[in-house]
């Protein structure tokens, strides 16, 4: 009986503590800055290098590049860049391997769609998703 | 023949279901809060809505038949869980004033309506054709039954001590001391076995979401479910006035703090039992079957015998005699 | 020869001069070895380097450990003696090989002849100096041109680990059962059975455990076609 | 005369208390069970067949997808099959953040059995109070490694990040916050006379039983066989912290119980002295070339996960890709022993023993 009526008291005495629930649709929930959210893409550091394609544990990028139009330069400039959110498990491995952190990670993890086609990402979404970028990237390729 | 007669239950009905809306949203919030949540806020101002939003989604809802159930048992187990536990309150004294049905045996009529629910839980769980449902009848069916016996038992104490079945008289019995401390033996054996007459937690086995899925109603949908739901709530109605009135002196002001009005004493005790069906609610496990029927048969009975015993006794002992 | 035969002889044949070894002191040696095989570390990835080179079937065998003689292995005597109880017990031929796998904390392994291998289970579990009360794994590998299936015995009482290698054809596939000696075995079999194809005779319930019993083939094979290409 | 008859109850694949979706045959007679058979395979994903095209790092998410409530152990298992048979030396604060995250991660998983279990036996408050701490190491993790569930944080040489700036003490702070936590559970739950009811005495089984079940971490230790591989087979630093293995006697839930409880507390004890011991600098990262080959050959490591050993054999041919890669699942191991508890029992008893053997369905699958 006393086991009982102990256990009472701790479920009483919760009750006038603090909630710890977000309000979370209402009020917007920080993410840490190393959170690994929604890919930002920029087409100007793309050197086409295909490795996030190639590292890629569920095959999610997409990528096309052609030669660079400048004859002066060597390279390749980047043609069209889609990322399948359908299948993308925002492992991070993406960012980990670019060289040039082309493709980095951002802190929106909002993706819940009406449609499976929305899911599917091209460059001109993933460049325009450019808030909230994570400030530190490809640490094990720095390194 | 009054206008009251006839519109006094309407009105208590309308009470009682708006007693419902707002003790479903309490139970929510009381477990919410017990659990360092915030309970239902998103409906109208702080969740109020929330009940009635979800009674309206349940009175919308498809209503489903499982192709092999008994379909005119299926359809007509809800009402018979339902009217029993709505009829029960008409022998509910409020106030001195505010009593439906002022009957000589008010306890044993309320007893034995009551009893008639477990007959809807069983038909309800017999007639959808599911395993699960069937074993929470059959659950419900063994437990209310055994329940029943030291329930009654129980309030013998009572009954000798005011001298009448009649609940008005038993309140009036208690002005000068309540029940509950003559009748502290029986009045732990009566919460408890009330516990398990209301199938909650911890003796909640007839639903028993973790193991029956939903028990007897789990193949119930739309109104259908709802008036199982609302069998259950207004049960709880009943029963937190029932032990209002027999244990903890109905109407009658402690301390003799009588400028609050009669209704309002009895509304506070009887909050403060639904509060603590609540609160047992947050805490305890489920108990299991068999130890379930041990409880009763093997404690809370002979309890309820010795407290028998022990009221006869001491009603003939001089000086506190007056109590029992 | 594969890379696991040439340790196994490396091994017996540095068994002249075994340093004695205390049963208590097991771990802290192992401990020992391991930071002087982690010094050899670079040795080796050049050596694998190597290996890639040799591409083919199989990696050559790492030709600069050679070189440098390896301290024997605290576990050899064990390994020897282990070797030597159930050649005794169940009759010659039945470990086909023996070696020390030195990464894996010289861990004991034997490769024991497939039509011996029931017998030889209930040698381990009951023979008192064996004890292994303790199965903690149970694989099937498919090397293409054999398979394998892979015990993992631990002794309670001895606190030592010991691995067994079971091979068999690929065509009708099959190794004896230990549901009897190790229950543990029963659907680590099962999911051989499902993944590989391998047949367990003498399991009193072998069917498919994670496929639908309807599946076509055993998808752990290397030759398995996927059921659709795409995915 | 009556006639009765056995009734067949299909418990799953979609029921509340299966934790996933299990499939569980029961026959019962009124409410004893005859015979019972567990059905697996639903959530089966194909990891070891995927594992054989993957290279070595592509795996490592896939890893946090098994055993989903400790995905770092998960992570461990992978990174340390392939640097056992590379024979890297990880770096001294790569081996103490390793240590931290998986003891974290082991409350945490502790945490979620506390509650779904409690949530198994009729009490729905423990459920959000486990929950509410784990919250908090959730969120540790997050700071960590960018994500909450699937962390794929451990890299084979090391780990993907360093701490960032006061991550430590926040540890710190959370390894005294948990022990005034694990009071309160004990005060909420340890002397409920309910509770020691329902498990005292249930679902026990003897220690040689639970050796030939293959048995594995707490449902092992209840029946007391003194097995943690953190002690018995040390990786990783292990062998620098002090820590007690609490042991069972008869395998029943409530020693189960209390020896997960126990574990908790010996899991913050472990903190303490990893936090106060951690190296000031240094790298995270041991020098590993980008692409991983692994040295011909094969092992079998193990670790103590929060179910039991987990197991990984590695046979690798010199690729960056494993030749074959096997899991020993502990829940897979552990679930072998349930139609055996099961007979003869309650029906009101089989969410209780499911529970207690503390399985998830990603990782009996794979």
């Amino acid at each position: 009986m006393m086991g009982l009526l102990k256990g009472m008291g701790v479920t009483l005495k919760t009750m006038s503590k603090k909630k710890v629930t977000y309000q979370y649709p209402d009020e917007p929930v920080g993410m840490p800055d190393r959170f690994r959210g929604v890919q930002h893409f920029d087409p100007e550091k793309c050197i086409v290098c295909n490795q996030c394609v190639r590292v890629c544990p569920t095959d999610c990028i997409t990528l096309t590049g052609r030669k660079h139009p400048d004859p002066g330069k060597r390279g390749k400039i980047i043609d069209t860049y889609d990322i399948n959110f359908e299948i993308c498990i925002l492992c991070d491995l993406c960012t980990e391997v670019c060289p040039t952190e082309a493709v980095v990670m951002t802190n929106h993890f909002e993706l819940a769609a009406y449609s499976r086609d929305d899911l599917f990402k091209n460059m001109e979404w993933l460049h325009e998703n450019n808030t909230e970028i994570r400030s530190e990237n490809n640490v094990n390729a720095k390194r | 023949m009054s206008a009251m007669t006839f519109l006094g239950p309407v009105v208590l009905l309308l009470l009682v279901l708006g007693f419902v809306t707002i003790a479903i949203l309490f139970e929510r919030k009381v477990l919410g809060w017990m659990q360092g949540r915030v309970g239902p806020v998103q409906v109208g101002p702080w969740g109020l809505l929330q009940t009635v939003a979800d009674v309206l989604k349940l009175l919308l809802k498809e209503d489903i038949i499982p192709g092999k159930a008994d379909r005119i048992l299926f359809k007509i187990a809800p009402v018979i869980a339902f009217v029993p536990a709505f009829a029960v309150l008409a022998v509910i004294p409020y106030t001195d004033r505010i009593v439906f049905a002022d009957i000589g045996v008010g306890l044993l009529y309320f007893i034995a309506i009551s009893s008639i629910t477990t007959i809807g839980i069983l038909v309800g769980g017999w007639s959808s054709n599911n395993k699960y449902a069937l074993l929470g009848a059959m659950r419900s069916a063994a437990q209310m039954i055994s329940y029943e016996i030291p329930l009654v038992m129980s309030v013998v104490g009572v009954i000798m001590a005011a001298g009448s079945l009649n609940l008005t008289e038993i309140v009036k019995a208690q002005e000068s001391l309540w029940f509950i401390l003559p009748q502290l033996i029986g009045f732990v054996v009566f919460f408890v076995a009330s516990l398990a007459e209301l199938n909650r937690t911890p003796f909640d086995l007839p639903e028993a979401e973790s193991e029956l899925v939903a028990g007897y109603h789990v193949e119930y949908t739309g109104f259908r479910f709802a008036f199982f739901m609302l069998a259950e709530y207004v049960y709880v109605f009943a029963m937190a006035g029932l032990t209002t009135v027999l244990y903890l002196g109905g109407w009658n002001p402690l301390f003799g703090w009588t400028f609050l009005p009669p209704i309002v004493w009895f509304a506070a005790k009887f909050l403060l039992i639904v509060f603590i069906l609540f609160w047992i609610r947050a805490t305890l496990p489920r108990i299991r079957l068999d130890q379930l029927m041990q409880l009763g048969w093997k404690v809370l009975l002979p309890l309820a015998l010795v407290n028998i015993f022990l009221s006869a006794l001491f009603k003939e002992v001089s000086g506190i005699g007056n109590f029992f | 020869m594969t890379d696991r035969e040439r340790n196994g002889q490396r091994d017996r044949g540095e068994r002249e001069n075994p340093t004695p070894k205390e049963a208590g002191n097991r771990e802290k040696d192992a401990g020992e070895a391991k930071t002087k095989a982690a010094a050899a570390a670079k040795a080796k990835a050049a050596a694998a380097g190597k290996a890639k080179a040799a591409g083919a079937k199989r990696p050559s065998p790492r030709k600069k450990k050679k070189e440098e003689p390896l301290e024997p292995s605290p576990k050899q005597p064990l390994l020897d003696q282990y070797v030597q109880t159930v050649t005794e017990k169940v009759g010659k031929e039945t470990v086909e090989e023996s070696y020390i796998n030195r990464p894996n904390g010289h861990l004991p392994s034997m490769v024991i002849k497939n039509d011996r291998w029931a017998e030889t289970a209930r040698l381990l579990r009951e023979e008192e100096s064996f004890a292994f009360d303790y199965l903690q794994n149970l694989s099937g590998v498919d090397y293409e041109e054999h398979m394998e299936v892979v015990y993992h015995l631990y002794s309670m009482k001895h606190r030592q680990g010991l691995c067994i290698r079971v091979k068999t054809d690929r065509e009708g596939a099959s190794v004896p059962s230990v549901t009897e000696i190790w229950p543990a075995a029963g659907w680590n079999e099962r999911e051989v059975y499902d993944l590989l194809g391998i047949d367990f005779p003498g399991h009193s319930d072998l069917r498919r455990i994670l496929m639908p019993d309807d599946w076509v083939g055993h998808p752990l094979r290397k030759d398995y076609e996927p059921y659709d290409r795409e995915v | 005369m009556i006639r009765t008859e056995e009734m067949l109850l299909n418990v799953g694949p979609q029921h509340p208390s299966t934790h996933g979706v299990f499939r569980l045959l029961v026959k019962i007679d009124g409410e004893k069970i005859t015979e019972a058979e567990p059905v697996i395979g639903y959530l089966h994903r194909g990891t070891e067949k995927l594992a054989e095209d993957l290279t070595y790092t592509q795996i490592i998410p896939y890893t946090d997808r098994m055993d989903y409530l400790s995905a770092m152990t998960n992570n461990y298992t992978i990174v340390h099959a392939a640097e056992t048979l590379m024979e890297v030396e990880i770096p001294e604060r790569a081996e103490f953040l390793r240590v931290i995250v998986m003891e974290l991660n082991r409350i945490a998983s502790h945490l979620v059995w506390f509650g779904t279990y409690l949530l198994d036996l009729g009490a729905v408050s423990p459920f959000l109070y486990a929950f509410r701490e784990r919250e908090e190491i959730l969120d540790l993790f997050n700071e960590l490694c960018g994500a909450r569930i699937t962390y794929n944080y451990m890299r084979v040489g090391g780990v993907k990040w360093d701490a960032p700036e006061g991550w430590i003490d926040k540890v710190k702070a959370l390894a005294d916050k948990m022990k005034e936590k694990t009071e309160e559970y004990d005060r909420l739950v340890s002397g409920n006379e309910i509770f020691i009811n329902r498990t005292r005495g249930i679902g026990g089984y003897s220690a040689d039983d639970a050796l030939a079940y293959g048995l594995s971490g707490v449902n092992l230790r209840a029946a007391g066989v003194k097995w943690d591989l953190r002690k018995d087979r040390p990786y990783s630093i292990y062998n620098r912290f002090q820590f007690d293995v609490p042991v069972g006697e008869t395998g029943d839930l409530e020693d189960k119980y209390r020896c997960r409880m126990e574990e908790i507390r010996q899991s913050i004890r472990i903190l303490d002295q990893a936090v106060e011991h951690f190296p000031e600098a240094g790298p995270v990262m041991a020098k590993v070339g980008r692409v991983i080959r692994v040295p011909a050959g094969e092992a079998y490591t193990q670790i103590e996960s929060p179910r039991g050993e987990l197991g990984c054999y590695l046979v690798s041919r010199g690729k960056d890709k494993p030749y074959r890669l096997k899991f020993r699942r502990p829940s897979f191991n552990n679930l072998q022993i349930l139609p055996k508890l099961l007979k003869g029992e309650n029906v009101a008893n089989l969410v209780a023993i499911l529970g207690g053997i503390d399985i998830v369905l990603g990782e009996v699958d794979a």
